[in-house]
């Protein structure tokens, strides 16, 4: 399952979409909004064609690398509260490790190369910022 | 030949708009549309450093040839992700 | 949250058991009972005072090692089928490398050290054995 | 004094039963009580090297001196989580 999508994260979902009865292990990450007294969101712009391209390609990219049985990467768009989930990275493997390295890796990548810009919306209008 | 130029975030808000069409010779190269958007939009000449370039959904080198019909991307650092 | 427990584990309820306004990632770790052509289910036998005491500990020593914010694990006990989830650990922290870190530190201090055995259910009866 | 005995998985199997409660006089050390178990049930000893012992639900050194009333386990090689 590779997503960019508006709604709601449905966590069961994501993981239910690497279940296979080969696999041992599965590592989901969530990023969450965190709060911070001038921030009340995050706004997330994306260029989506290329994103769903990119987050493709660093999907297989993840499974030849760490031997996955599979990986879904779901990542929100527009408007997201403090406390909310903004992306979230399943991986499952037969062991482990390789679950718990791949899922590091790949976020690590979100943040490196797709298209996804994120701004700040403040408690106060007059002090949106751009955020890294 | 047309090229279709998206921007996005910061490059967004500075120019105003989403993207335009740039019409132009036949043969000309990435770095030369970018040239060209800068010129126009001086604002943009301090973030040519850490602009990222696409070509139809892919990265590309700023001496691309591009063909008429293309979509360049600017693409200021990206930060997905959540913190 | 800490739980050993005969039902089945709701994701859900333990990554929000762990959501936290100051926290920006969690790290879920599923451990489910993989397919094997001679197992159709495994059985977790839990010393469950023990257990408990020595899960909470656990959670604790974790919290202090990693800086969590908040830290759940539930854990099976009796039959769990093949695809079926035996062990769920949620991490919360304000970075997400201390949540990969803590996750995989705790499922492999669960292993070393707290009291649940299991034995593999065969898909004939005659061929029951333990498994480590 | 009386000591509950607890026993878990292969120990469970061998001994028949998930534990019993054990007479013995005062002092006897958590060693004492394991040599007279397995003095009670040899297909034990091939375990003695492998074998966790917890009182009152903490592990415990094998020179721990018992208290009436104790709850001792005998535990396997622990073995949770999947896989």
């Amino acid at each position: 399952m590779i997503e960019v999508r508006r709604a709601r994260i449905d966590l069961e979902a994501v993981v239910d979409s690497v279940r296979r009865d080969d696999a041992g292990a599965i590592v989901l990450f969530l990023g969450t909004v965190r709060s911070d007294e001038r921030v009340k969101a995050l706004d997330y712009e994306v260029y989506r064609p290329m994103a769903i391209k990119s987050l493709t390609a660093l999907g297989e990219r993840a499974k030849d690398k760490f031997g996955l049985t599979d990986l879904s990467i779901v990542h929100r768009l527009g408007r997201v509260p403090v406390g909310g989930d903004s992306v979230a990275i399943a991986c499952a493997a037969v062991h482990r490790a390789e679950a718990f390295a791949a899922c590091a890796w790949v976020m690590d990548e979100v943040k490196r190369i797709v298209p996804i810009w994120k701004t700040e919306i403040a408690d106060r209008p007059d002090r949106i910022r751009r955020r890294r | 030949m047309q090229i279709q130029v998206r921007l996005f975030a910061t490059y967004r808000e500075i120019v105003g708009s989403r993207g335009f069409t740039w019409s132009s010779r036949d043969g000309l190269s990435l770095r030369e549309l970018v040239d060209g958007v800068v010129a126009k939009y001086p604002r943009l000449a301090g973030h040519r450093d850490t602009m990222l370039l696409a070509v139809n959904h892919d990265l590309a080198a700023s001496d691309r040839i591009l063909q008429d019909g293309d979509e360049v991307a600017l693409l200021p650092p990206v930060s997905g992700g959540a913190g």
